[in-house]
C-alpha cells in the first residue's frame, strides 16, 4: 500500500524526462506545451483512473476504448439527431455505461470468468454497437459544445487550461481520494491481494467487482463525452486502442498489472509521461510513420527500465531485510 | 443468558452435517456442539474433515445437507461475510489475510472507523497497535503484512478474529507456527473470551495444548464423527485411539538418537558463511547420517540459515563445500545439483503448485533435477508416487487429485515426498511436522531417523523443543540472525535450549551493567 | 525565408498513403520548404496534438489529412487565432469548419465511386449482373462515400445488383479472404458478375481468390477499384482487371503552390482544389503506367 | 476446476459443433468440397485455411500464458517476419528465406523473453514495447509499401497443397505435433506448468524458471514469424501494415476458449488450437451470412461470451443455470 517510493520515482522519470525535450526544443517548456499536454490527453487520464482501480483489483478492462467511441457516437446522435438537452444525453450515457460496466463485473463475479475475456467481449460489443448506431461521425453544433470547448483559464505565458483539463484533474483528484482514504478503496486493495482471501475475510467480492467495473465503465463513459467536447463530434471508430494506452499508462505509474499496488497519482503521470513521448515525437517532425511507432517504442522501453532501474536501487537496502519473509 | 435452567446453553448446533467434493465424501452426518463460554476443541488425523466442516459451517463452501443453528436459530450463511455478520469470526487454517495490505487495514478490512465516509488512518493505526500489544506484538502496523513473518501473520488474522468481539470464535489450527510464548499469550485471551461466554472452537495437533485448554473434544475420522467427550475425562490414549482408530505405536520419546555412532563424514559444510542483513556469518558442518536441529525464536535467522545452505539465497561471504570440494550455491538450481533437498516451511506460496496433481508435485523437483531431455516416462512417475502416497500414507491415496484439495497436513508429506523421490545427500526441513497429526507426525519423526540412518544428512528447523530433542544428534541455536550456540549429545534437551535462546536477557543486560 | 510547413499525416495504413507522404516530401523538396511531418498512427487524438504542437512551434502552415471529417472546430479555431493557414490535404472536413481552412486539396471520393459504377454500368450493357462489393473499414468516411456513389450511379440501372458486401478493411488479406467466402457463397462464383472494391488492395487479394477458385478475374468475373496503385496495373496488364479509379498521391504539390502564393501575394485559393478522379483501363497501356508509378513510393 | 479433468475440450467440441450447425444454416453449401486444382476446395477448407495464422499463434501463445506470461507482440513479430520474407524472397532461395525470417522471430521472442525473465517486466507492457516498434520495425523494411514477391517456392507455401491439403493446413498441423511431442515428449511441459501454477515453489524445487520463461516467448516469436511468413505468403506480398493487426487479441482468445487460464498453468496445445479454429468458424460464417458488416463485432461478441459461459466452471449448461437461479432465490 506504500504508494510513495514508485510514485517518487515516476515522477522523477517524468521530470527528467521534460528536461531532456526542453533543452532539444525550447518550446516545449512552455505553458502552452504544458496545457495541450492536459487538454489533450484528459480523456486518457479519466480513463486511466478508472483503469487504475481495475488493475489494482486484480482485474484488467480492454472496453473502455470501445465505450469512450460508443459514447460520442450516443451523446451526438441524441442531441442532434434525437433532440435531447444535451445535459440529459450526458445522463443517459453515464447510466447506460455505468450498467455496461456493472452487467461486465457480474458477468466475472457469477461465471468465474476472466475479466481480459469478458472485457474483450465488451470491446467487441460496445464498438460494434456504435457502428449499428452509426457509421459516419456525426459533427455536434449545441451550443453548450463551443461555449465548453471555449472555455480556458490562461495561465501566464499563453497557456491555457481548459474545461476538459479540469475536469480531467478533478477526476484524478476524486480517485486519488476515493482509492486512499475510503473503506471502497480499501477493498479494491483487498480484492488485488487476493479475491479468495478478500471473500474469506468477509469482503463482499461480487458487489465489489460489480462496482470497480461499473466505475470503470462510468469513467469510459465519462471520458468519451470529454471526447465529443475535444471534437465536437461523435464517431464510431474513436478512442480505437485508447485501452492499450490507458494500460500502459497504469503499469508505468507503478501499478503492478498483478493487482494489490499501485496509486492514481502514478497513472497520472503515466499518462503525462505517455503524452511528453508523443509531444517530443512531435516536435522533431521528422520522423516518419515508422519511426514514429519505433521512436515510441524506444522511449517507452526507456522509461519502463529507468524506472524499473531505480525501483531496484530503492528497494535494494529493503530486500535484505525482508529477504525470507515477503 | 436467558436460559438460567441450563448453565451452559448451546450456542452453535451443527446437525447431521454432508459434503462431498465429486467422489470425495469429506464429511458424513457430522453433529457438532459448542456451548457458550466453553473452549471446544475439534481434532482428527489430517484430512479427517475439520477444516472442511468449519468452511461448511461459515458458508464458504455450501453444505449437501444438514441443519445448523447459532444460539437456537437456524442459519445457512452463503458466505463468510454472511457468517461474520451471523457473529461467527473464523480464523481459517492458511492464513488467510492479504499481504499486501498493511497490517492494521488487515486487522480491520471492512469495518475500518470512519468519519465522513472517510478512513480514519491514525484512528485506526492506534487501535491496531492497541490491539496487537495485546498479543505480545509490537510492530509497525503501517507496514505491508507481508513484510513480517508467518508468525506474526497468523497472529493478526488471530487479533482480527478475536476483535470481532463475535458469538463463536472458530480457529483451525492457530499454533501451528507459534512458539511458546505467543501460544501462551493466545490461551490467556482464549480464557478470557471464554469467560464472557464466547463459544471458541480449536483445532490443533498439537494433544499438550488441547489438554491445557479445551473443556471437551469432538473427534473427527474419514469426514465422520467419532465422539465427543470432555476433555477432564478423556485419557490421551483413548483419545489417540478415537483419531487413528487403531493403536499408535509410541514413538520413542526419549532421545533415540546416537544409538550407533557411525562413520559421519562430512556430508557438507560452510565456513564464515553469511549474508550481510540476512544472517550473520556462521560456521556449521552437516555429516551423514546426522540430524542437526535449528532452534531458536520466531525471526531468529532459522529460515534464513536453510535458504543459505540450500542456495536460495546467495551468500556474500564464506566458503560451501559439498564432500570436500568446494562449491558455489547461486541458486536452488545449484542446491539441487549438488544433491540437497528443501521443504520450505511456507507451503502454500513456497512448496506446493496447487493446481498440478500430487502426481506431478512429487516428481517435481527430480524431474528438474533430472533435466528437461530426460522426462520421467509416465510409469515410472506412477510409481514414484504410488511409493510415496502409501510410504507416507497420503490421503486420499489418488496421486492424480490436484494437491491444493487436499487437506494442510497431506499436502505437507507430498512436499516431502518430492524430496525423498530426489534421493538427496542433504535435506533442509522447515518446520516439517507442521500442522501433522500425531499418526503422521511420529511417522515423520520415525522416518527422519530412518532416512539418517541411511546415511542422509538433516538439517531440520522446528518450533517443538520436544521434537528436535528426539531426534537432533546436534543442535544449533539461533538468536538475532546468528548463530549463538551448539549443543552436542548429552547436553541436548529443552531446559538448555531454552537456556541458550534466554541468554539473550541476560547477556544484554550484562552487557548494559 | 524558406517556409516551415507542418503535415500532421493520418498514419500509415496502406500504400497509398506512404505514397502520399512520400510525394509530398518530394513536392516539398522541389520547392525547399521544411515540412515537418507528424504521423498520426491513425488517430485524431494525435492529429489534434500535432496541429497544436505546430501552433506552438509556430509554423508557417499546416496540412492537415483529417483521418474523419468531423472534431476538428477547435483546434483549427486555435490555429486560426494564431494565423497559421491551415490546408486540407485527401480528405475534406464537416462544412461548419469551412472558414476555418485556407483551401481543401481533396478529390471526391463519391464522384470515385461514380466514375466506378459508370464504367461498370456502361461495360456490362443491358446484361443481368450481379456485384459483390468489398467495402473499405466500417465506419471510414472514404468506404461509406465510395460505397454512395457507386450505388448511386448504379442506381439507375435495373439490372446491376450489390448481391454481398462486406467488409475487406482496406487490405489485401483480408480482400482475398471475403472474396473466398464470397465465392463459395455464390455458387462457386458464376452467379459472380463483377467485383467492385473500395481500394485497389482488396482487389489485389480478390484477384487472388478467384484465382484459387479456378475462376478468370478480368473476364469470368469483372473488376472494378478506386486508387490506381502499381500493383492493380500489372494486374491489369496481365489481363487479370478491368479498371481502377485513380486518387492521386499527390495532394501536397497543389497545396504547396496555393501556400506559396497566399504568403508571397496574398492569393486566397479557392475553397475546393479538387483532383482529378480518372478512370484507367487495360486500354490505357497499363505496363507502362506501373513503370512510371513505381518508384513513387507505393 | 480440475474435477472437470475428464471432460476437458467437451465444452469446445460442443460449441464447435453448434457454430458449425448454425454456418450450415447461414450457407448451405458450407461442407461441401471439391478438388480444384489438385487443392481441396470449400467453406471448411477456407476455415482451416484462414484459421492458420491464429492457430499458429495460439501454440507459441499458449505456452506464454501457461508460464503467467501474455504476448502482445506476435501481430507485429508477423508483420516483420513476412517483411523480411517478402523482401528475400526473389532473391534468395527458400531456406535462406524461412531462415531469415525465422531467425527474425526467434530474436523478437528472445527480447521479449529478455524483458520479462532477466529485467523482470510485466509481461503486458515488456511486449507493448515490442507490438508498438515491431510494426514500425516492420514498416521500416517495407517502407509502407506492400513488398510484392514472385518466388514460386514462397507462394506455394501459401497457396500450394500437400495430398490436397492447403500447405498453411499442413504446416500448423505440422507445427501442432511438433510442438506437442517437443513439450510432452519432454519435461518441459509439466515444467512450464509447475512455472505458470507457482514460480517460487517450482524456482525452490530446482526448475529453471528463468530458462522456462525465456523459452516459451522464443518458441512464441518463431511460431508468430512462421505465420507471419504464411500470411506473406498467402497473398504474395508483405503488408507492413495491416499483418497481423490485432491477432494477437484473437490468439489470446483461442489460449482462453481452449480453456488455459490466463493466471497460468495447465495448458493444452491441441484445445487452443481448437479455440483457434471456434474463432475462425465464427468468422467464417458471418462473413457467408451476407449480414451487413456492422453486425460484425456484435455477433462475435455474442458468441464469444456464449462458448465462454459454455465452458465456466460455475455453469454447465442449462441445468446449471436453473442450479443458479434456484440457488440465488432466497
Ligand atoms: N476444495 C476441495 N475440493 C476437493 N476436495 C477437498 C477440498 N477441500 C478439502 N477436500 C478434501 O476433503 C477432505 C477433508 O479435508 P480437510 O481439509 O477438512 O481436512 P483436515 O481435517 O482439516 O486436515 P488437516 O489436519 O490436514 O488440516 C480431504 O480428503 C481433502 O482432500
Ligand atoms: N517478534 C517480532 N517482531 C518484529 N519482527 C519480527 C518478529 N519476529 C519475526 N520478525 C520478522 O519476521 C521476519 C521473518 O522471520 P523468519 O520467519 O524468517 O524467522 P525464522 O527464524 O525463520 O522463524 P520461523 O521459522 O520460526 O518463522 C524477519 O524479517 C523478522 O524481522
Ligand atoms: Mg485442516
Ligand atoms: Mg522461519
Amino acid at each position: 500500500m506504500k504508494g510513495l517510493p514508485p510514485v517518487l520515482i515516476t515522477a522523477i522519470v517524468l521530470v527528467a524526462g521534460f528536461a531532456a525535450c526542453a533543452v532539444q526544443f525550447p518550446n516545449i517548456a512552455s505553458t502552452r506545451v504544458v496545457g495541450n499536454l492536459l487538454t489533450d490527453n484528459a480523456f486518457l487520464g479519466i480513463v486511466a483512473t478508472g483503469m487504475t482501480f481495475v488493475i489494482i483489483s486484480g482485474g484488467i478492462d480492454l472496453s473502455v476504448g470501445s465505450v469512450i467511441g460508443f459514447t460520442t457516437v450516443f451523446v451526438a446522435l441524441a442531441i442532434e439527431r434525437w433532440g435531447v438537452p444535451p445535459l440529459v444525453a450526458f445522463v443517459a450515457v453515464l447510466v447506460l455505461s455505468a450498467t455496461f460496466g456493472a452487467a461486465m463485473g457480474a458477468i466475472i463475479h457469477i461465471f468465474d470468468l476472466p475479466p481480459f475475456i469478458v472485457t474483450l467481449a465488451g470491446m467487441f460489443l460496445a464498438r460494434g454497437a456504435g457502428f449499428l448506431l452509426s457509421t459516419e461521425s456525426v459533427p455536434i453544433t449545441a451550443p453548450v459544445y463551443s461555449t465548453v470547448s471555449d472555455f480556458a483559464l490562461h495561465m501566464p505565458g499563453g497557456g491555457r487550461l481548459t474545461a476538459i483539463a479540469i475536469i480531467m484533474l478533478a477526476i484524478v483528484l476524486g480517485g486519488v481520494l476515493l482509492l486512499r482514504l475510503t473503506r471502497f478503496g480499501a477493498n479494491v486493495y483487498a480484492l488485488g491481494g487476493g479475491r479468495a482471501t478478500a471473500s474469506l475475510m468477509g469482503v463482499a467480492v461480487g458487489g465489489m467487482t460489480v462496482k470497480i467495473y461499473m466505475l470503470s465503465s462510468l469513467l469510459a463513459g465519462l471520458a468519451g463525452i470529454v471526447f465529443s467536447f475535444y471534437t465536437s463530434a461523435g464517431y464510431s471508430l474513436s478512442a480505437v486502442g485508447v485501452e492499450l494506452d490507458s494500460i500502459a499508462a497504469v503499469v508505468i505509474g507503478g501499478t503492478l498489472l498483478t493487482g494489490g499496488q499501485g496509486s492514481v497519482i502514478g497513472t497520472f503521470l503515466g499518462v503525462l509521461i505517455q503524452g511528453m513521448i508523443q509531444t517530443y515525437i512531435n516536435f522533431d517532425g521528422t520522423l516518419s510513420s515508422w519511426w514514429t511507432k519505433i521512436a515510441t517504442g524506444i522511449l517507452l522501453f526507456a522509461f519502463i527500465a529507468l524506472q524499473q532501474g531505480l525501483v531496484v536501487l530503492a528497494r535494494r537496502p529493503a530486500a535484505k531485510r525482508a529477504g525470507a519473509a515477503s | 443468558m436467558e436460559n438460567s435452567l441450563d448453565p451452559a446453553p448451546s450456542l452453535l448446533e451443527v446437525r447431521g452435517i454432508s459434503k462431498s467434493f465429486g467422489a470425495v465424501r469429506a464429511l458424513q452426518e457430522v453433529d457438532f456442539t459448542l456451548r457458550a463460554g466453553e473452549i471446544h476443541a475439534l481434532l482428527g488425523e489430517n484430512g479427517a474433515g475439520k477444516s472442511t466442516l468449519i468452511k461448511v459451517v461459515t458458508g464458504v463452501f455450501p453444505r449437501d445437507a444438514g441443519v445448523v443453528r447459532l444460539g437456537g436459530e437456524e442459519v445457512a450463511p452463503r458466505s463468510a461475510k454472511a457468517a461474520l455478520q451471523a457473529g461467527i469470526a473464523t480464523v481459517y487454517q492458511e492464513v488467510n489475510l492479504l499481504p499486501n495490505l498493511s497490517v492494521a487495514q488487515n486487522l480491520f478490512l471492512d469495518r475500518q472507523p470512519m468519519r465522513f465516509g472517510i478512513v480514519r488512518e491514525g484512528e485506526m493505526r492506534r487501535r491496531a497497535n492497541a490491539l496487537l500489544t495485546g498479543f505480545g506484538l509490537d510492530i509497525d502496523v503501517a507496514a505491508p503484512l507481508g513484510n513480517y513473518s508467518v508468525a506474526i501473520q497468523h497472529v493478526t488474522a488471530i487479533a482480527r478474529a478475536v476483535d470481532l468481539s463475535a458469538r463463536v470464535l472458530i480457529l483451525d489450527e492457530p499454533t501451528a507456527s507459534l512458539d511458546r510464548h505467543e501460544v501462551e499469550i493466545l490461551f490467556g485471551i482464549m480464557r478470557q473470551l471464554a469467560k464472557r461466554g464466547i463459544g471458541i472452537v480449536f483445532v490443533s495437533h498439537f494433544l499438550d495444548q488441547v489438554y491445557e485448554i479445551s473443556d471437551r473434544i469432538t473427534v473427527l475420522r474419514n469426514g465422520r464423527l467419532v465422539g465427543e467427550r470432555e476433555t477432564a475425562s478423556l485419557p490421551r490414549l483413548e483419545l489417540i485411539r478415537m483419531m487413528l482408530g487403531r493403536e499408535l505405536a509410541e514413538t520413542t520419546s526419549a532421545r533415540a538418537a546416537a544409538s550407533v555412532p557411525k562413520s559421519r563424514e562430512v556430508c557438507a559444510s560452510f565456513e564464515n558463511y553469511g549474508k550481510a542483513g540476512y544472517v550473520a556469518p556462521f560456521n556449521l558442518e552437516l555429516r551423514h547420517g546426522e540430524v542437526v536441529g535449528l532452534a531458536g525464536l520466531l525471526g531468529s535467522g532459522r529460515t534464513e540459515t536453510a535458504r543459505l545452505v540450500f542456495g536460495a539465497e546467495r551468500a556474500d561471504g564464506g566458503q560451501a563445500r559439498v564432500e570436500g570440494a568446494s562449491v558455489r550455491l547461486q541458486s536452488p538450481r545449484d542446491g539441487v545439483r549438488h544433491g540437497f533437498g528443501y521443504c520450505p516451511e511456507e507451503r502454500k506460496t513456497d512448496g506446493i503448485v496447487a493446481e498440478l496433481t500430487v502426481r506431478e508435485n512429487i516428481v517435481l523437483a527430480l524431474q528438474a533435477k533430472r533435466g528437461l531431455h530426460r522426462p520421467l516416462s509416465r510409469r515410472e512417475q506412477d510409481e514414484l508416487a504410488g511409493r510415496y502416497v502409501k510410504m507416507l500414507d497420503i490421503r486420499p491415496p489418488d496421486p492424480e487429485r490436484p494437491v491444493g484439495l487436499l487437506s494442510g497436513g497431506n499436502q505437507q508429506k507430498v512436499l516431502l515426498a518430492r524430496w525423498l523421490a530426489t534421493a538427496p545427500r542433504l535435506l533442509v526441513l522447515d518446520e516439517p511436522t507442521r500442522g501433522i497429526d500425531v499418526g503422521a507426525h511420529s511417522e515423520i519423526i520415525r522416518l527422519i531417523r530412518e532416512l539418517c540412518d541411511d546415511g542422509l544428512a538433516l538439517l531440520v528447523i522446528s518450533s517443538e523443543l520436544d521434537e528436535i530433542v528426539t531426534y537432533s544428534d546436534r543442535v544449533i541455536v539461533l538468536r538475532d540472525r546468528a548463530h549463538v550456540e551448539e549443543l552436542a549429545g548429552e547436553a541436548i534437551d529443552v531446559t538448555n535450549i531454552l537456556a541458550a535462546i534466554a541468554a539473550d536477557g541476560a547477556a544484554m543486560q550484562e552487557a548494559r551493567a | 525565408a524558406e517556409l516551415t510547413i507542418g503535415f500532421s499525416q493520418i498514419g500509415s495504413e496502406s500504400g497509398w498513403r506512404a505514397a502520399e507522404t512520400s510525394v509530398s516530401k518530394q513536392e516539398a523538396a522541389k520547392r525547399k520548404v521544411n515540412l515537418k511531418i507528424a504521423d498520426a498512427q491513425q488517430k485524431q487524438e494525435n492529429q489534434i496534438k500535432a496541429i497544436r504542437s505546430f501552433i506552438a512551434q509556430n509554423v508557417d502552415a499546416i496540412f492537415l489529412a483529417p483521418v474523419v471529417s468531423t472534431g476538428w472546430d477547435s483546434v483549427l479555431k486555435e490555429a486560426k487565432e494564431a494565423k497559421i493557414p491551415v490546408v486540407l490535404l485527401d480528405r475534406d472536413i464537416d462544412p461548419s469548419g469551412k472558414d476555418l481552412y485556407l483551401t481543401a486539396v481533396t478529390s471526391d471520393s463519391v464522384h470515385e465511386g461514380e466514375v466506378a459504377g459508370d464504367w461498370l454500368a456502361k461495360t456490362v450493357g443491358d446484361k443481368a449482373c450481379n456485384i459483390v462489393e468489398l467495402q473499405g473499414t466500417v465506419g471510414a468516411s472514404v468506404a461509406a462515400n465510395r460505397k454512395k456513389g457507386f450505388d448511386t450511379a448504379i442506381a439507375k440501372h435495373a439490372n446491376l445488383k450489390v448481391v454481398r458486401s462486406q467488409t475487406g478493411d482496406f487490405t489485401r488479406a483480408k480482400g482475398k479472404e471475403v472474396m473466398e467466402s464470397f465465392i463459395k457463397a455464390e455458387g462457386g462464383g458464376k452467379t459472380i458478375c463483377a467485383v467492385y472494391a473500395h481500394n485497389d488492395d482488396m482487389m489485389v487479394g480478390a484477384i487472388q481468390a478467384m484465382k484459387e477458385a479456378g475462376l478468370k478475374p478480368g473476364k469470368d468475373i469483372l473488376t472494378v477499384s478506386i486508387d490506381a496503385v502499381p500493383d492493380i496495373f500489372k494486374a491489369m496488364a496481365a489481363g487479370e482487371a478491368n479498371a481502377t479509379v485513380e486518387l492521386t498521391p499527390n495532394m501536397a504539390g497543389p497545396a504547396l503552390d496555393a501556400i506559396a502564393a497566399f504568403k508571397e501575394k496574398g492569393t486566397v485559393p479557392p475553397k475546393w482544389i479538387q483532383t482529378e478522379s480518372k478512370l484507367y483501363t487495360a486500354a490505357d497501356d497499363p505496363q507502362k503506367i506501373y513503370d512510371s508509378k513505381k518508384g513513387l513510393g507505393y | 476446476m480440475t474435477a472437470l479433468l475428464p471432460r476437458r475440450g467437451l465444452a469446445q467440441i460442443l460449441a464447435l459443433i453448434v457454430i458449425l450447425a448454425v454456418d450450415r444454416l447461414v450457407s448451405p453449401q458450407f461442407f461441401d468440397l471439391r478438388l480444384q486444382d489438385g487443392r481441396l476446395f470449400g467453406s471448411m477448407i477456407d476455415v482451416l485455411n484462414r484459421g492458420t495464422p491464429v492457430a499458429l499463434l495460439s501454440l507459441g501463445m499458449v505456452l506464454v500464458i501457461a508460464t503467467r506470461g501474455i504476448d502482445l507482440s506476435v501481430g507485429a513479430v508477423m508483420a516483420i517476419c513476412g517483411a523480411i520474407a517478402a523482401s528475400l524472397a526473389d532473391s534468395h532461395g527458400l531456406p535462406v528465406v524461412l531462415a531469415a525470417a525465422l531467425g527474425a522471430g526467434l530474436v523478437c521472442g528472445l527480447w521479449n523473453g529478455f524483458l520479462v525473465a532477466v529485467l523482470g517486466m510485466q509481461p503486458i507492457v515488456a511486449t507493448l514495447i515490442l507490438m508498438v516498434a515491431g510494426r514500425g520495425i516492420a514498416q521500416l523494411i517495407t517502407e509502407g509499401r506492400i513488398v510484392t514477391f514472385t518466388s514460386p517456392d514462397l507462394v506455394w507455401l501459401g497457396n500450394g497443397a500437400i495430398l490436397g491439403v492447403p500447405v498453411p493446413v499442413a504446416i500448423a498441423l505440422g507445427m501442432l505435433l511438433l510442438t506437442g511431442a517437443v513439450v510432452r515428449g519432454s519435461a518441459l511441459g509439466l515444467l512450464i506448468e509447475a512455472t505458470g501454477g507457482n514460480a517460487r515453489a517450482s524456482e525452490l524445487a530446482g526448475v529453471g524458471t528463468r530458462a522456462m520463461i525465456l523459452a516459451v516467448y522464443v518458441w512464441c516469436g518463431v511460431c508468430a514469424a512462421l505465420a507471419g511468413v504464411i500470411a506473406a505468403a498467402d497473398i504474395m506480398g508483405a503488408d507492413a501494415n495491416n499483418a497481423g493487426l490485432w491477432l494477437e487479441l484473437d490468439a489470446i482468445l483461442a489460449v482462453v476458449i481452449g480453456g488455459t487460464s490466463l493466471f497460468g498453468g495447465r495448458f493444452s496445445l491441441i484445445l487452443a488450437v481448437l479455440g483457434a479454429l471456434i474463432i475462425q468458424t465464427m468468422n467464417t460464417g458471418i462473413l457467408l451470412s451476407g449480414y451487413p458488416p456492422e453486425f460484425n463485432l456484435l455477433v462475435k461478441a455474442v458468441v464469444v461470451l456464449a462458448v465462454l459461459l459454455l465452458q465456466s466452471p460455475k455453469l454447465s449448461g442449462f441445468a446449471g443455470i436453473m442450479a443458479r437461479l434456484r440457488r440465488t432465490k432466497p
